[in-house]
């Protein structure tokens, strides 16, 4: 393992510190337990949007902490998620009276740690789960979908409207309304090293690659022989399309993430792809999202999100942000 | 061999659990990786580490070293197993009540109070593939055994356990990380429920 | 050789379909020869600021193309330096009457390139070298110092004052004085493939980094054992500290660059490390850039870049840009 | 064996030189990989594909097509070699001038011609480990050769190239990428050096 770390038990708290020293203008870092929230924290009489996970995957979440996202995120251990200290002391840092929603990515250890510290917490606090991978099957009798790509829109379009002034149940309504409309899948070209195992979490030969690709490393639902990009991207579009399905006529933001060493020039590729494929079938595509977003530390490959979108969503996906990772309209 | 269990004594175990999740970090953190992230061993580890360094204030009563440590592991695990060990702690804490020495069968009240809570958080049912394929085993050994003596209920437990931990191997995961790979789940041992067998195997050991 | 493309033969021009198709309110791109500009060029009146390179360093520079930064970049191959009739082209697209400033990266293949495409120019145009990377030793019988991550640094300051009015004159002396006050140094923990050799450039051992790397697979100066990033950090800022030199009281732009494959946990760790050593030495960090920007394909690696800056940079840094990768002000 | 030749010679002689290319193509990207960035074989390849496929239409002289080569290889090699090369071929146009056949005499003039434009653009000094290592030597054997046939001209100038070549390995770079590694540029052959050798062997071939 080569990795320009020190120590993996001091990963983390060292690259917040990092996180801190280079956008200080945007966000502060708290640590024991660890929290990044905006630096103007706490903004009275906005609902506040909290998220987190596991750390591994940025820029989410602690990159998409400022104005117009996330007001703060709660960063775990490499791919474990947070624990209910650290979203309670998130929740006390940014309440600004208007009540808190919290964002979940549908894994059992970030349900129950976020649970747990929603039945511990103060004033007005929701949760919602985001499941838009669907790579994995639904079902009432396992842990569901997981929540990936889909995640980086929700929070950008519901911090958005918590930032424009929408009070707690407005939020947490469209919250839900996003989580219905996106849907995404992901493919692993390579495996990724957590420092603290210090091997590949699994192992992919020189002509394989790994469809359906969680995003720790967890490997995904089919292995099958490595394939030009103009089958792989139809490989994952078409399972998000018959999913939710979309069609003809509707419109979407159409995000294309790379899961961290898939460079930007492939990526591009992989999109213009899928922007074809889309047009092909009458789907406008009215936003893109391009860029290593949901990442799983060094893997190579990417996913495709797709959400079906409607005029409240892009009034939120436009409006200002300013954060690590997304900026603009300020 | 003993019939009661002072607040030492629970220390002395809590020490000998945290001393097996150490020595056992990599075994688990290596049966995540198989059907999971990779982490559960070295979760584990974090939290028993930071759980030792609060036994030299344990409390008063078995019930306040059993809370601390359910309260540590919360704050310190992640991921699934640190809510479902720090409520399955937290449960076996209430369970004893304000007891100064545990019995056998306050013991046996505490295992199947730990177990309520795990499915009550978890919602895991009997072979899912979790760590409840290990504790529900144990708890019902544990009740069967009839014993006045806390190392034969607590050895009765945990040999119920590790083989509840074998018999998870052919299963497909149904609940947590491992049941994304739907039927690629079979043929591996489930990581909490090894974590489990080996904790009550840390207990009956420093009962014995 | 696991890439997400289809033919090493046309990635770059599929590549640049998925670019044009992403970022329709930034940019275009014209193929053969293929050139990528503002959406809005000419801008009638403003200085033209042109790059390009070889590819596979994106978003350099493509991705740097937009309001308040370039004009035009001119892609090459992978790692190849663009054409002069890509150049020229470049130079008739976006000419607004004002001149044009065409930066280059010191490489024999894009001195060459560009220097024939000037003298074929029509209009005032002037071009600049950059030559940050302290890596290699300067000569006069050498190839002299790389262009590596100080490029970037130099197409946001000049571009900004371009956008702000500058005339050619001082476009031009902007950019000399930002190329006098920056240098580089950077590290690979691993190599890259390029799609058309199918092969890493190098290879290094699993204990091996190699310092002083250029970005385009050259192998550098030096390779010794993997070292923890508290080495690290020092044995790339070092040098560059020495050789400007960079004092106490200096004020700065510190730019931690990921070579692609490095993911932002590890980047963030490095910069804090390099904050804290460059504040031990009483060098005033005041603008910061972490990320991957100035990349070598899916490599490991990471840069340092550091600007002493002075009033009429800051002014220009902080200057509105709109472009793929950079945004900020608007 | 030929005391001249004509503007389809040159075309001939240009078909050659493409196949030794693509023929060569990975020999050139490898040693490109060893001391520079591994696309010098692709780069001329690049090149020559498209000179060919200007071919049909090469013009009425020698010097046409040498200008049609010259200019096509600037606008699709790219890299160092691009215009170093472009700037060869574009002299060596010059050089000859409205001739519609080329002698011993003119080609030797050609290959002077060329290899001062390399020098022009590229300021490579002999021993700088570049291409001109290759051409230098390559002029001075067609120069001293004083044969009045093509062949035996440009087969003293492949054979003097070859061996240029050859002696680049020992030389530490000065110009060009594979100066960045100092030292280390030792022990490998330029890749420009080798397709210089390689191109006027092609010419010689063709001429016999
Ligand atoms: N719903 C559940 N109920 C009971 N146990 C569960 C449940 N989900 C997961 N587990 C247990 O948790 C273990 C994984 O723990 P760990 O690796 O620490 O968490 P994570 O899966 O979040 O990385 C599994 O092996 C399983 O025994
Ligand atoms: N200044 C120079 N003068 C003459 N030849 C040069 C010079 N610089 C580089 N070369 C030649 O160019 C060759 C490399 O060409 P190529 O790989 O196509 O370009 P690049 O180095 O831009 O990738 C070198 O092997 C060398 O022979
Ligand atoms: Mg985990
Ligand atoms: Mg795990
Ligand atoms: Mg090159
Ligand atoms: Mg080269």
């Amino acid at each position: 393992m080569k990795k320009i770390i020190n120590d993996p038990s001091t990963v983390v708290a060292e690259s917040l510190a990092g996180l801190a020293a280079a956008h200080a203008d945007v966000l502060k870092v708290r640590t024991e337990p660890a929290v990044i929230y905006r630096a103007d924290a706490p903004v009275t009489g906005k609902v506040a949007v909290i998220s987190g996970g596991g750390s591994g995957h940025e820029p989410m979440h602690g990159g998409l902490v400022g104005l117009g996202m996330l007001d703060a995120a709660c960063p775990g251990a490499v791919f474990t998620s947070p624990t209910p200290d650290q979203v309670q002391a998130a929740a006390e840092l940014v309440d600004g009276g208007a009540g808190v929603l919290l964002i979940v990515k549908n894994y059992t250890g970030d349900v129950l740690n976020f649970e747990t510290a929603a039945e511990f917490a103060e004033g007005d606090v929701r949760t919602v789960v985001i499941d838009d991978d669907v790579a994995v099957k639904d079902s009432l009798y396992t842990a569901g979908r997981r929540g990936v790509g889909g995640t980086v829109l929700l929070e950008k379009i519901v911090g958005g409207a918590a930032e424009g002034g929408y009070g707690l149940d407005e939020v947490e309504a469209l919250a839900r309304k996003v989580i219905s409309q996106v849907r995404s899948m992901g493919v692993a070209l390579t495996a990724c090293t957590v420092p603290h195992v210090g091997e590949p979490s699994f192992v992919l030969a020189d002509d394989e690659i790994e469809i359906g690709i969680g995003i720790h490393g967890e490997p995904g639902r089919q292995r099958v022989p490595h394939m030009p990009a103009d089958q792989l991207v139809p490989a994952l579009l078409e399972p998000i399309l018959e999913d939710l399905p979309f069609q003809s006529g509707d419109r979407v933001l159409l995000f294309t993430n790379s899961m961290g060493g898939t460079p930007l020039i492939e990526l591009y590729l992989a999109h213009g792809i899928a922007e074809r494929l889309l047009a092909e079938r009458g789907i406008v595509v009215q936003r893109r999202l391009v860029g290593p977003y949901v990442t799983s530390l060094e893997m190579q490959g990417m996913s495709l999100t797709l959400l079906k979108v409607d005029d409240e969503m892009l009034r939120w996906w436009d409006a200002p942000v300013r954060t690590a990772a997304l900026r603009w309209g300020v | 061999m003993a019939a009661s269990c002072t607040v030492d004594g629970v220390v002395a175990a809590i020490r000998k659990v945290a001393a097996t999740v150490e020595e056992h970090r990599d075994e688990l953190v290596n049966l995540d990786r198989e059907i999971g992230d990779g982490d559960h061993g070295e979760n584990l580890k974090r939290g028993f580490t930071a759980v030792l360094s609060k036994l030299d204030n344990p409390g008063e009563t078995p019930a306040a070293v059993l809370k601390l440590v359910a309260s540590t592991l919360i704050s310190t695990v992640g991921g699934a197993a640190g809510p479902l060990y720090g409520t399955a702690f937290l449960r076996a804490s209430s369970a004893v009540g304000q007891e100064t020495e545990l019995t056998a069968e306050s013991i046996v009240a505490a295992l199947g109070a730990a177990l309520n809570g795990v499915v009550a958080r978890g919602k895991a049912e009997p072979g899912d593939k979790t760590m409840v394929d290990a504790l529900g085993p144990a708890v019902a050994a544990a009740q069967e055994s009839g014993s006045g003596d806390i190392a034969a209920v607590l050895s009765a437990a945990a040999e119920a356990a590790d083989k509840g931990a074998q018999d998870t191997i052919p299963l497909v995961a149904r609940k947590g990380r491992a049941s994304y790979l739907g039927e690629r789940s079979a043929g591996h041992m489930d990581p909490g429920a090894r974590s489990t067998a080996l904790l009550l195997r840390a207990f009956a050991d420093a009962a014995s």
